[in-house]
């Protein structure tokens, strides 16, 4: 697999197109526009749908097999975070909640990320461990408690204490949704997620490709805002994912991943959440300006990976697995 | 008609609606029991608050008494103003059952 | 800007879902053409209203001379405040076309 | 089958799973919450899918097979009606109005039960009458009418009489969708129904279960009302349940129906309503107290049957078809 | 193909069915109603899906077999609205508002009507033009431009210049949607969409079926104000879509169609815009009487069109093309 | 409480969703950072706006300072009463911050 045919076939995926076809309509000012409850149905369905076929596939799964990654999959998280926040405090001039608000989102994932991931190796025809929905599901937290904590080190003990967060972060939408379909599909098996597999795994990618549309949407919003982000937080996210993955390749190969486990683990590492991290971030560190880490996350980094990041991943997995 | 209705205090926050539960609480712990909500969408000094990506916003209305609308106000100047792009304000209104708000 | 502003009745109803056509014709018995109706959730002295199963609130703010919102005040309290929970005020607000809500 | 697999069947379906998931969010106080559409949009179409399903197998029903099953469908709900308001009344020490609530409750059905015996007995590969969405749609009105005839009896004449209810009954959604659904299966028969049947056949299941999830949701609030509603409640929906569906098995077997048709039969005498039966009560019994009829029926009855319940009545219709 | 049997096959369609059960609804009064979000939710896919499955068919289509029926479709929209606005001004008396907004409605297309020409036609198996879709997305927008010019010709040079409608004319939501999709599919062709396949082409009908029941409740409010758009505004949307048809036909003969492709242009012609016109004229010709264009549109246009006008029209060109 | 509230003017406005990008674009021509809005149904002299396919309507909220206010209303008046179906009228609200309402 060469890295311009991987390119072209991640670009004219109809998913990676609906996502610029949303930035187009945001451009030319189009009236378009997702309902609000759509957008929380479709990110409901895609969060369950990755966790249930993630949890039948676990369900064949040895644990020798999977605490390696675990392990990697944690201190990528918290390196990432750790390693951000010391990059924009000291080199990009961010004050503490800024950049720790920043390194949050870097250092956790992004489960739509992801799903064109495992939509891109399947078209491909790239195997990858059936766990990596766990793997997924595990890199949500660290990495946003890690950030919370180096944002408020120095302030007087707050009302709100670092169990509320925590208390957050394990029962937000995004990990209840996660980790409930993972122990669906774990206990119902394969028998049980025929019954509704026409759902959630014939539909999968039908429903990603509409949601990447409305994330498209929201993304060409934001892009009106880069001029306020500055040229270090464009360069930031344009040139960090790519160390991240190329680090998260090394640390997949070191736990004993496939080439396609590797290459989506990479991807995890490169991924910026603009779920999970923007929700607790809110709650947790209100003093950080949303248009820096919202754009950050979903105007730069994602429609990167998704785009050029993808592919290039996977080349750098293909060298460093040759 | 006016002889009839007797003045209320409302009090309307608007405000993230992440901070929707813990708002409530406190409403609560002032004595306040009932209270409509809506959701909204809405900009201000801060992000714009239109999609669910962003967060939205929520609508609170509270009708209570002079006194338990005087200690919410306190409480929301104390514990949100400062850190919560918040929105909160008092109106007098009338109603024919003033005992119901208390 | 004061000199062309008049003063009209606004009266806001929040009520169960399940009451909105009853009262929309309520409304229109009192002489009341015009009306604005969201959905909001709520939680007062009876069961909260947060699901569509619970049965939502909406709240129907309605602006009108003095004499149609006296009668409809009259109406409200005869005909609901005892069965349902529902929440009824009257506020003057002022507009540039009185005429337009008579 | 015996009833130790059925049991086991029944909790490991990806439904049921997904409603104890629900509940499990509510308890730890997840902010995982359905957009308000969503729950309406979910309903309509189980509503109209098990209507229309129902409606071309019902195209090739004799009436000659029906009328039983139909008057036996309208006498259980009476009696059930009946005699929930007298134990309610007299034993329970309610006062009439909410004893008629929860008899109205208990003496309709509930099609997302319904929905998931469907489930449960196509698993199971047992057959059952084609007819019997049309015994679900007839089972919705008559017990609701008769409590709210029994909660009126002594009141002076209200302006609101029960005309406008009897016209509310034939008219709710639930009515509109289940008849109107089966109507269009009669007309359109299974050719026109092949046009569709990827979204209503193909998708059920799938549906179901994310709306168990919410379900759970909601039924996990209603938990900490448990104690609010006491324990004469408590105990009367969980074992009425039991009597109700034995009570039908005999029933069907009374009006011909097969053994998988006599399970469904108990499972839908058994369950209470909480998508008619609510609307319904809330404009016609307003005084009663909302707290005791939704949490007897959604937290109480529901978690019930679909769980231990349904392998149960497919015992009881084992041993009494033996 | 008999007109008899084709009538019979379009009237028992589910989506039909649907679409009278909808209005049905309405006249007994239910509470049945879609979520907000719903009717957004199903437009935002239908249109989507059109768009797609139309590009990838567009991919093997060369532009010499597609300008002339590309022309034909130009000068069909502005003929009819032109005409229109003549008859409605001269022999119905309209001012030139309400007038020019009835003509913008008719000149313009239904893409929902459409939608049930392709069910129809796939269900009869009569092959069409695999560029029909792009056909539809052309002819949302001429007819509109001509009318509002027409209702603005006298009026003293307005704020809100052509300029403005001609940007929301061509960012609408419907017109981003529909072209959109079809340049997703020029560009992913064949291999992208089976990706998404089961999503677009396996539930299209399914939802068609769904938002046709949602047509058929607003359709249904509409029937009562029939009486106050008076006489002549019924005749004509009852007769005007027939010679439409037939006038689109013979064009559609003229532009080289095959005899499935002139009936789905000759329904074009016949049917009347309910989602680009309505948006574009609320804003542009603010002082025309929705309730002239909506009932003029959707409670007498698109019933007889989709019920006994589709069969009619394939009637007419069997005949033409005989 | 009432020596701490300051007045300031709310200006609320229903009308077709359509015109909400207009309306905002208008509220900052005047000087207005901040509005919250909501989704709301409504009927009047003109055609009902119940559902998304009738065009729904839209409800902003906003305060504002006296001078802003006025030059609002002033606006509204001019440039949108006439053509188009829209409610505005003008509230006394008691806030905390007002400067946060210039
Ligand atoms: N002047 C205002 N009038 C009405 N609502 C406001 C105003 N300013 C802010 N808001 C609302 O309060 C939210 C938070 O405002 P801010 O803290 O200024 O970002 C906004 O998203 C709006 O919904
Ligand atoms: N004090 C209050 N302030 C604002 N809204 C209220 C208040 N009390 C009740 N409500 C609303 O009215 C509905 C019915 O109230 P209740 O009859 O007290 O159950 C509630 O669900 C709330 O939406
Ligand atoms: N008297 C009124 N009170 C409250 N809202 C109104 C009133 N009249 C009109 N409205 C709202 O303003 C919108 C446009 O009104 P109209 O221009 O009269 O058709 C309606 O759809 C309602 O939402
Ligand atoms: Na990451
Ligand atoms: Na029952
Ligand atoms: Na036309």
């Amino acid at each position: 697999m060469e890295l311009g045919s991987a390119l072209f076939a991640s670009l004219t995926s109809p998913m990676v197109l609906a996502f610029l076809l949303g930035i187009l309509a945001t451009l030319l000012r189009s009236d378009l526009k997702f309902p609000e409850g759509m957008y929380m149905g479709l990110t409901i369905y895609l969060l369950f749908a990755i966790g249930l076929k993630g949890g039948v596939k676990l369900s064949d799964v040895a644990f020798a097999d999977f605490y390696k990654p675990l392990l990697a999959a944690i201190a990528a998280c918290l390196i990432i975070a750790a390693v951000s926040f010391v990059i924009l405090t000291k080199l990009g001039k961010f004050d503490n909640a800024n950049a720790a608000a920043i390194a949050a989102h870097f250092g956790s994932v992004s489960a739509v990320t992801f799903s064109e991931g495992l939509a891109f190796l399947e078209l491909m025809s790239i195997s990858f461990e059936g766990f990596m929905p766990a793997i997924l599901a595990i890199m949500e937290v660290p990495a946003i408690l890690l950030s919370i904590w180096l944002a408020r080190r120095h302030a007087p003990q707050s009302q709100q204490g670092m169990g509320k967060v925590l208390h957050e972060l394990f029962t937000n939408k995004g990990t209840i949704l996660l980790l409930g379909g993972l122990g669906i599909g774990l206990i119902t098996q394969k028998e049980g997620f025929e019954q509704v597999a026409p759902m959630y795994d014939g539909l999968f990618r039908g429903v990603l490709c509409l949601f990447l549309l409305e994330v498209g949407l929201v993304a060409g919003r934001r892009l009106f805002e880069l001029k306020k982000v500055g040229f270090f937080l464009l360069g930031y996210g344009l040139v960090m994912p790519v160390l991240h993955a190329t680090m998260g390749v090394f640390m997949a190969q070191w736990a004993g991943l496939s080439m396609g486990g590797a290459t989506l683990f990479g991807l995890l590492c490169a991924s910026a959440s603009y779920i999970a991290a923007p929700a607790a971030v809110r709650i947790a560190i209100p003093e950080a300006n949303p248009t820096l880490y919202l754009t950050g996350s979903l105007a730069i980094a994602f429609p990167f990976n998704v785009t050029i990041g993808l592919p290039l991943y996977l080349y750098i997995a293909q060298i460093i697995y040759a | 008609m006016n002889n009839h209705l007797k003045p209320v205090k409302m009090i309307t926050i608007i405000a993230l609606d992440a901070l929707a539960e813990r708002l409530i609480s406190d409403l609560k712990a002032c004595g306040i029991q009932g209270y409509t909500m809506a959701e909204v969408a809405g900009e201000g000094l801060h992000v714009r608050h239109f999609s669910g990506w962003e967060g939205r916003n929520i609508r609170i209305d509270t009708l209570t008494n002079e006194t338990k609308a005087a200690q919410l106000m306190e409480l929301l100047s104390d514990q949100y103003f400062e850190k919560y792009g918040i929105v909160a304000f008092v109106q007098t209104v009338e109603v024919l059952r003033p005992e119901k708000y208390n």
